[in-house]
Formats: structure tokens, sequence, C-alpha cells
């Protein structure tokens, strides 16, 4: 049996579009120290080290060993991720299984991103095969966009729904602090009257670039009692991969097979039968508006084709039945080695209790998912007990 | 935040110094058996093959030895139609810098997910059209060869819109 | 080129711009300056160059700087036999060296200048050489001549 | 590190199998999914289980390397990923079979596929192991990966006295080994004098002294004490795993591995080993130079308080020797970055399992297994396995 994991402590830069006063290490070290005295901990107290982050983003083959005194690193057991998108919530994942095995007792989990330094969508293209897909490969933007034209085809969700997705997000990361886009003022309209990027995919319905990093300390049960009066505890985990070409998937967002399978098997380790029901809050990975609509089909959140219908509701808003993503989610910050990372802690600190003015009341359970590489999905459910 | 978890480097003057390093580095990648059959028979002949999974019947473009749902590996080829269906499509205005070329690819162009006739996966490409209340989802549309063909998926020039 | 085996050739290329930090900032401004910083933790003897802004040994930040005085022992040292894309010295070996500044107790690796590279010892003191013309960053530095 | 740390008892975690390509100077008719098919292929013919049982599956692979970015996408079909999960080690191999064991020692899985892969001649060493250096200080100096091995090397041979015939007979040994391995990249029977002759990469390294670049994949299947007992063929056991991380190479002395000494010291209270030199049988190490042998040898505690060249000397680490090292000819033959480690447990695998033909050990039952990455191994890590139970009377 696995041995039950908490996670007991976060930690997060101020993501901003560019952090030109600190380098990479100092970044990295930025999050860190918060998570530490977040738990009280001194790195001596650290087992081992999980650290996520994708190498062409960066220009840095092995960032991680570089940045060894950032984070650390010297002494300890160490292990470096990359699965794109989803890599935060992988790392995460890994950590958990590392406690959970009865390896370690206290990891220490790390994701970080400078986009700022280099080129981010030129990186993201040469994600596509080098035969056969990136020669037409468009960043993620592009990318992203012949995905949502499926979706809005079939699914009939319309522009307003995906703006007023945009404006949720961007409201709601008034209340979060380290949060890169903050937009109190955002309107319905004003998202609607920005510059397609892709169509349908405008400049609002899309998420930022950022830099920053994002820290958590997970711990086993007897530990995470000790250095945290509510722990987040990990009550399942899930990863669900696409096939490997970005053509595959017959529908590819409107049908996520994967974030599908995913979440029905966290679901379903968590007896969570009617997730807008039984969930709490929600941190989930939408790289755009029409992602986030799509989402709430494919993790079970409303049938098929009535998304629109929960945003016009306000289901998913601060003050409805399921907010998602009340830290402003990947719309208000996308510092991708990070982002997974930042979705789970987030989680942690609804359930833990610890969201100030984003804290949802009396969470106590919560879902936290990562999407990436060609439509991957990891899923994550936190709970009190 | 606490004065205790600031970043002691934060905040402070180290604006304007940027240090530059230009990542590149050129690869030989090797075609592989699927795709070097593939290309051939475009170069050669201008048609479009895919393999076939024995076990659910999917034929799969690009090629593969292994059909991932059925986890098993993939049979005959099959040949596929230069006619399909746009699965997916949007015009890219987004300047960015193309990592094939280190120059910015030139924007705006049409791009689309196209299941040609016959296969069951889609592959990516380039749309003649760029105007996006012309295109759409279910649209057909065929492929446009280029005189001289190279062995390369560019020796479709892009999708035409049919009708 | 086999026609049973096709090799794709294609490059990817994608420039990068790193912002320093306040460490890094000081250390390469002050190679245009003329000056060897590195950086310590107040109280600790241990200085790092290219200096550290947080000691990733005692978790605290290395805000106590120091000056160097430009002289150091050859840790080690290795011979490219051969001309390098970013050292066009045409018909000269390169030398690396991996030197401890006095004062310092990390390395900063750069060249070494001599005419006799089978001569050389770990162990062997050396000079900073600066170049007359100087902008911030690592190239301000000729390199090494032994002492 | 004041927390206690709780390594894996002997036996709840076996190695069911243990797969790799040939090594060779370039595999141009496959791509590095094609690759990992192969050794995924054989792997599951060989240990009787269907790809439609895997369900967890980590890999080990570098984007550099594969020129592309989330490389490990490309793999996932071949590796049973298909809505399963998949993760991706970017670093050596043998981490992501500690972390494979993990999932297996939580109880999320029962089998977990192990495969790292990485195609060196698709790329260019110089200009991919350059993006491992500080861009601020080193980048604009041409700094690779051979450069700091070669100030590694001359640093050891400084400070241990050891002189560079010594690096020549590990390279002589270890390319003997070779000759009887017939998956090996490079064997002969060199001589010291043709070692020291062969060509310069970057003084003192020479083109012996060096692995070359190499094409290949390793994939391993790991399995819990049910699946072990459910095998039809022999197995080995995951013994005792330890890892450390050094810091960065110029904040070090190169001469000695402070990690690796960390490394072992965790594996080897694991596996309740006392006595490295005595206890272990075989050791396969990653040492993609010669020099590096030496000193990871001497980490290890296998120098046994006098240098490891002197035990070099005597044929010790010879097969057929007390304790043989790199009996399979080891990286230094040809093993790519982030397979070798992975390769390491493999060979150890089939040793104990008296599958290694004919550079088999005799009577092997402990074995140990090592992987390094980053610049001059600045991560490093170590794995004791043991033979199955039925060996051991």
């Amino acid at each position: 049996m696995p041995h039950k994991v908490g996670i007991v402590a976060t930690g997060q830069t101020k993501h901003t579009a560019k952090r030109t006063d600190i380098n990479l290490r100092e970044l990295i070290t930025e999050a860190v120290t918060r998570a530490l005295d977040d738990a009280g901990l001194r790195m001596s107290d650290i087992d081992a080290v999980m650290l996520g982050n994708m190498e062409p983003f960066e220009g840095f083959m092995l960032p991680e060993l570089w940045s060894v005194e950032g984070w650390g690193g010297l002494g300890k057991p160490a292990m470096k991720f990359n699965t794109g998108g989803t890599v935060g919530t992988s790392t995460a994942i890994a950590a958990y299984y590392f406690v959970a095995s009865g390896i370690y007792d206290t990891i220490l989990a790390v994701g970080f991103e400078k986009q700022s330094e280099g080129h981010t969508q030129t990186a993201i293209t040469t994600v596509g095969d080098p035969l056969w897909e990136r020669t037409m490969m468009a960043g993620a933007i592009g990318n992203f966009a012949v995905m949502a034209s499926t979706y809005v085809h079939e699914s009939g969700v319309t522009e307003e729904h995906a703006a007023k997705i945009a404006v949720k997000s961007r409201r709601n990361a008034c209340n979060n602090e380290y949060a890169h886009l903050q937009m109190p003022n955002l309107t319905v309209e004003e998202v609607l009257a920005s510059p397609y990027l892709a169509y349908p995919v405008r400049r609002l319905d899309f998420c930022p670039q950022s830099d920053g990093a994002c820290a958590m300390v997970l711990a086993t049960e007897s530990k995470a009692k000790k250095l945290a009066p509510q722990p987040a505890w990990i009550k399942a985990v899930a990863t669900a991969h696409e096939q490997q070409y970005m053509g595959d998937s017959p529908r590819r967002l409107a049908d996520m097979r994967s974030q599908r399978a995913a979440s029905q098997r966290v679901y379903k380790a968590c007896g969570i039968s009617d997730p807008v029901r039984d969930l709490d809050v929600a941190e989930i990975y939408e790289v755009a508006t029409y992602a986030e609509l799509a989402m709430y089909e494919n993790l079970g959140f409303c049938a098929p084709g009535q998304s629109g219908k929960l945003i016009d509701q306000g289901v998913t808003t601060m003050s409805g039945q399921l907010p998602v993503n009340p830290s402003g989610g990947v719309l208000a910050t996308n510092c991708i080695g990070a982002t997974a990372m930042i979705r789970v802690a987030e989680a942690a600190l609804q359930i833990m209790g610890k969201a100030g003015k984003r804290q949802v009341p009396g969470a106590n359970l919560a879902l936290a998912t990562g999407y990436g590489g060609n439509a991957w999905t990891d899923a994550l459910i936190l709970g009190r007990e | 935040m606490s004065e205790k978890t600031k970043n002691p480097a934060a905040g402070k003057k180290a604006e304007g110094l940027r240090v530059p390093w230009l990542l590149s580095v050129e690869y030989e990648y090797a075609a592989g058996h699927f795709a070097t059959r593939f290309f051939q028979e475009l170069r050669d002949n201008g048609r479009i093959w895919g393999v076939r999974c024995p076990g659910c019947q999917r034929v799969y473009i690009p090629p593969r030895p292994v059909c991932g749902i059925c986890a098993g590996k993939t049979g005959e080829w099959v040949e596929v139609g230069d006619e399909g269906v746009i699965v997916g499509c949007t015009v890219v205005n987004v300047p960015f810098i193309d990592p094939m070329t280190g120059e910015q690819r030139p924007i705006p162009y049409g791009f689309a997910i196209i299941r040609l006739d016959g296969a069951s996966t889609a592959l990516y490409h380039f749309l003649e059209e760029t105007d996006p209340k012309k295109l759409g989802v279910g649209k057909r549309v065929k492929a446009v060869f280029r005189p001289e063909r190279k062995g390369t998926l560019l020796d479709i020039k892009h999708f035409r819109l049919l009708d | 080129m086999s026609e049973s085996h096709w090799i794709v050739k294609q490059k990817i290329e994608i420039p990068f711009h790193y912002t320093p930090g306040p460490a890094l900032l000081r250390f390469l401004e002050g190679l245009r300056d003329g000056k060897l910083f590195a950086s310590g933790v107040r109280g600790e003897s241990r200085k790092t160059v290219p200096p550290l802004s947080f000691c990733g040994r005692s978790w605290k930040p290395a805000d106590d700087w120091a000056e160097l005085p430009g002289t150091g022992t050859l840790e080690s040292f290795a011979v490219v036999p051969h001309g390098m894309a970013e050292l066009p010295q045409e018909g000269e070996r390169i030398v690396f060296g991996l030197v401890k500044l006095d004062g310092a107790d990390t390395c900063l690796a750069h060249l070494i200048h001599t005419k006799e590279p089978g001569k050389l010892k770990v162990g062997t003191k050396v000079r900073l050489r600066w170049r007359a013309e100087r902008s911030p960053g690592i190239q301000a530095i000729a390199g090494f001549d032994l002492l | 590190m004041d927390g206690e740390v709780t390594l894996p008892a002997p036996g709840q975690v076996a190695i069911l199998g243990a797969v790799q390509t040939r090594y060779e100077a370039g595999k141009p008719h496959q791509t590095y999914n094609e690759l990992v098919h192969e050794v995924v292929d054989q792997l599951l013919t060989e240990t009787g289980v269907a790809l439609k049982e895997i369900q967890s599956i980590v890999s080990a692979s570098q984007d550099f390397f594969d020129g592309r970015t989330i490389s490990g996408m490309a793999i996932n079909e071949v590796a049973g990923g298909y809505l399963n999960s998949e993760s991706k080690v970017a670093g050596d191999g043998i981490q992501a079979l500690i972390y494979g064991a993990a999932r297996i020692l939580a109880g999320a899985y029962d089998l977990t596929l192990v495969v790292a892969h990485c195609k060196e001649s698709e790329g260019q060493f110089h200009q991919i192991t350059s993006t491992m250096f500080d861009p601020y200080v080193e980048r604009p100096l041409g700094l690779d990966e051979h450069i700091a091995a070669a100030l590694q090397a001359r640093r050891f041979l400084g400070v241990s006295g050891a002189a560079e015939a010594d690096l020549a007979a590990v390279s002589r040994k270890n390319h003997r080994h070779a000759m009887k391995n017939p998956l090996a990249r490079r064997s002969g029977d060199f001589s010291i004098e043709e070692i020291l002759a062969s060509a310069e990469i970057v003084s003192p390294l020479r083109d012996l002294l060096a692995g070359p670049i190499t094409d290949g994949a390793c994939a391993i299947l790991l399995g819990s004490p049910e699946r072990a007992r459910a095998s039809r063929r022999p197995v080995s056991w995951i013994a005792g795993m330890g890892s450390s991380t050094d810091a960065y190479w110029t904040g070090r002395d190169l001469a000695a591995s402070a990690a690796l000494a960390q490394a072992a010291e965790r594996a080897f209270a694991a596996a309740g080993i006392r006595k490295p030199l005595d206890d272990l049988r075989v050791v396969e190490l990653s040492a993609r130079y010669a020099h590096e042998e030496l000193l990871y040898l001497d980490a290890l505690g296998l120098g046994n308080g006098a240098a490891a060249k002197a035990r070099l000397a005597t044929g010790d680490f010879d097969l057929g020797g007390k304790l043989p090292v790199n009996p399979s000819g080891g990286a230094l033959t040809g093993n790519p970055t982030c397979v070798a480690g992975l390769a390491r447990v493999a060979e150890i695998h089939l040793q104990l399992t008296a599958a290694a033909g004919q550079h088999q050990v005799k009577d092997a039952r402990t074995g140990l297994a090592h992987g390094a990455s980053g610049i001059c191994g600045q991560s490093q890590t170590v794995v004791v396995l043991r033979g199955d139970a039925p060996q051991r009377t």
C-alpha cells in the first residue's frame, strides 16, 4: 500500500513577462526559499529534489545542474523531468511516488521557466516531428487555433462564451499576488475587440508568456502532520497520453481522450461521480479560453455542448458551485515549466485554507490538471483528509 | 510577502545587460523505414500511402510501426486519396521565428489539420486560402503538388478548397 | 544517401538573451572596468567567482564582496589541437585552463597563453591578462599568462 | 541530510528483463522511435509480456540530442503509452529506472517499462554539449563536454599521481572486454602504445580514451515480487539505490567525486554492503572517459585505500579477476548519453541472471550499476542488484 503523502508548503515567484532583475538560478531560489519558509524547513531537512523544465525553451541542457546552488541541491538526490506543459504535474507526481514508495520522506519539487530569454513559440515549433509537422507548425498559438476551430464547430460555443472565460480568469488573477496578468476592469467587449492571433483565437483568448517558478514540499503522513496544521493530502494521481502525432486524435480538443481517461481515473479512485457537486475547486491547465470550455466537457463538469451554458450560469466563477482557476489560471500566468505545478500548488493552498483573497470557503476536495505535449493530461485530487 | 521571503537578489538594479547566445545545431534526422517509403512514393509517383492496423483497421498517416490504441504492430500499406476534409483550421497572424530558417515566417498563412480520404488520422498542412471566413471545419480540400517533387511533405505545396 | 535509408538535414536556430542577475552583472561590469569581483556570505570565508547571489551551501544571501588580485593557480589545463569556431586563432593550439584565483574557492575557466603547452603543470601560478578594449563580458579577459 | 532515508529492502522490485540494441556509430536506417520499438519489442517477446499490459513507462532522453522539444512524444506508442502513464526523465536512464522502481514500491503499478535512447550521430556533439555550460562566462569561450572532461582528466592525473599510461590501461582492459560483447560499438586488443598514439581529441584525451559518438537504446522491464514469481525467466532484484548531486563543475575539485561517494554510501547502506570490494562481484561504471573509471573506483571505495590504478595493474578489474569492472566494455567503448547508465543496469542484470554470454562473470550474485550525467559527472547514481534467491544457494 502506498504511504500517505501530503503537500505541506508552496512557494511561487511573482510571475511577470520579464524577470530582467534576476537570472534563472535566482528565480528558482526565490520560489524554493518561499516554499521552505512556508514549511519552516531548512534545506538540510529535504531528502531529495524533483525538478521540471524544458531545455529548448531555456537554450540550456541540464539547466538544473548549472543552477544547483539555487535550489540547494548539493549532496541531494535529484531528478529532472521534461514532459512539456504537463511537466509541473509530472514532477509533482514523481515526487508523490517517491514519498509514497517510502524511498524519501520529504521532497522538494520545483518547476521553472524564463520564457523571456528565448523564443518559446519558436522552440514550441520544434515540438513538431521534423519530417511531418515542423514545417507547418506555428508555435502553440497556431496549433491551438486549429484545435479550437474544431471545438467551436462542434460545440456551438460562441466568442462571447470564450470572452467570459477570459474575463473570469484575469479578474480572478487580481486576488492572486503572484499572477502575471491582473485585469480588474477587463470586459467581454474588450476581449472581443482584441485582434486574432490565429482565427478563432484572439489575443485575449490566449495565455501570456511568463517568467516564473513554483516550488512545493511533499512529505510522508507523520512528517506532514508536524509540518502543516492542514496538509493537502494527495488522494489520487493519473497520467494519460495521446498517440504520437498531432493529427492522431480525431477531435482533439472537443474530445480529449487523454483528459477523459485521466480525470475518470482520479474520480473513480476518490469516489467522485458528479465532479461539479463533489469537487470544491479546480485548478486546470487551460492555455486558452476555448480550452477551458472544452475541458469543462472533458473533465465531466457538463454534458457535451453545454460548456457555454456553464459559464453563462456562472457555475465556474468564484461564487459558483465549482470555482475553476481562482488563481487566474494559465490565462493569467504561463511560465510553462512551472505552470502545471502552480495548478497543484494553488489547489493545495485551497485545501490548506491559505489561498487568501482567492480562497474558496471550506474547500475540501480539489482537482488539479496538467496539459501538454501532444494532448497529454495529468490529474491530481487533493483533499483535507 | 514578508521581508523574510523576499528574494535578496530581486529588484536590484540589474537591468540592461543581457548576454546573447545563438542556439544553432544542425541535425541529420534518419527518416527511418516508414517515412522513407512514404516520401519515396510521394516523390516518385505523387501518391500518398498510409499503414493499416490489422486489429482496428485504422489507416495511419504518418505511417508508423505500432498502433497505439491496439498496442500492436501495424500491417499492410494502403493508398489514400489526395483529397480530404478539414478537421481543424486557422489563419496564423502571429509573427515568430521559424526554427529551421532562423527568420520570421511570413504571415498570414492558412494552416489546417486535414484528414485525407481513406485515412483515419489527419496531417498538418498549409492552406492556400488565408481568409478565415472562407475556411471551415468539414470543408473539402485537395492537395496541390509542386511541379518538382523532392520527397518531403512540401512536395504538396498546400491544400486548395474544393468548390 | 541510400534510397532505402533517407536522411533529412535540418538546422535548429533559436536566439537567446540571458539576464545575468545582480551578482553576475556586477562581475561582468567589473570585468569591463578591469576589476575581478567574488562574492560570499557575510561571516563565511568561502568566496565564489563568478559570484553567486545566493549560497547554496549555507542557504544565505551571498552579498559580501571581495575584489581579487588576478593571480591564481592552474588547477588544470587542456589543449585543443584544432581551431574552434568560437576562437578563430589560426595555427595556435588553444589551451584551456581552470584557474583557482587567489582569494576564491571556485575556479574560473579561461584561456592560458603559452607557447609551450607541454611544459604546463597542475599547480602553476598564473596571472590574468586584460584586453585593452573591454565591454562587460568574459571576453574582457584575454586569458592567463604564466608567472 | 537530517531526514531518515528509508531505502527499499531487497526483493521488492525485480528486473524481469533487459534488452539493448547493438551500439553503432550511426543508425541511419532507424528513427529513434524505431530504435525504441526495436528494444521494447524484443524485451516484451523475451519476458512474455504484452504491450497492452504496460501501463507505466519512464523514459530517458535529451531534447537537444533528439533534435526535438519534448522528444518523449515520439516514443509514446511504441512504448505502450497511449492513455497510459509515461514520464520523461531528462537525464540518464538509470534515474528513470529509480523512478520506475518508486512507482512499483508505491504499489501503483506491478510493471513499469524503463527505456532510454539516444542517437548522438544525428546532432553535433560540440554544439549540443556546449549548452550545458554557463552562458555568461563559459559558452562564449567555446567550452564543451570533451574540453571539460580533458580538464578533469588532467586534474585527476595531477592530483592522483596516475599517469597517462594508467588511463590507457583502463582503455585496454575495456576494449578487450568489449571483444566478448556482441553489442559493443568499439573493441580490440589495443596496446598501451597504440592507445597513447591514437588521435588527440583535447589533450590529454585521445580517441581511445573517450567514448565515441554512438547510437543505441536500452529497455528494462521492472516488476513487483508477484510478477517476478510468475516470470518464466530468471530475474534480478534491486537491493539498494542512491543518488547525489555535486556542485557545478567549477565549484568543486574535479579530481574527486563527492556525489558518487554519497550515492554509493546510500545504496550500500540499503543493500547491506559493508566491504564493497568483497561484497560485490561485478561492477559496471558509466565512465565515458578513461580517467573517470579510476576516479569513480576511488570514490566507490574500490581503490581500497590505494589508488585504483594499482588494482588495475594486478588484473583485479579484468574479466576473470577479483572484481571485474565493465566486463561489457563499458561506456568508453561506446554507449550514448542517457543510455549509458541504464545499459549498466542491463549489463548487471545479464550478469546476475547468467545471461551475459562470453563476458559472463562467474558466480555473479551481487553487482553494482552506476550512472552519471552533467559536466564532469555532476549527478551520480548507484544501483546495487542481487541475483534471484535460488542463485544464492
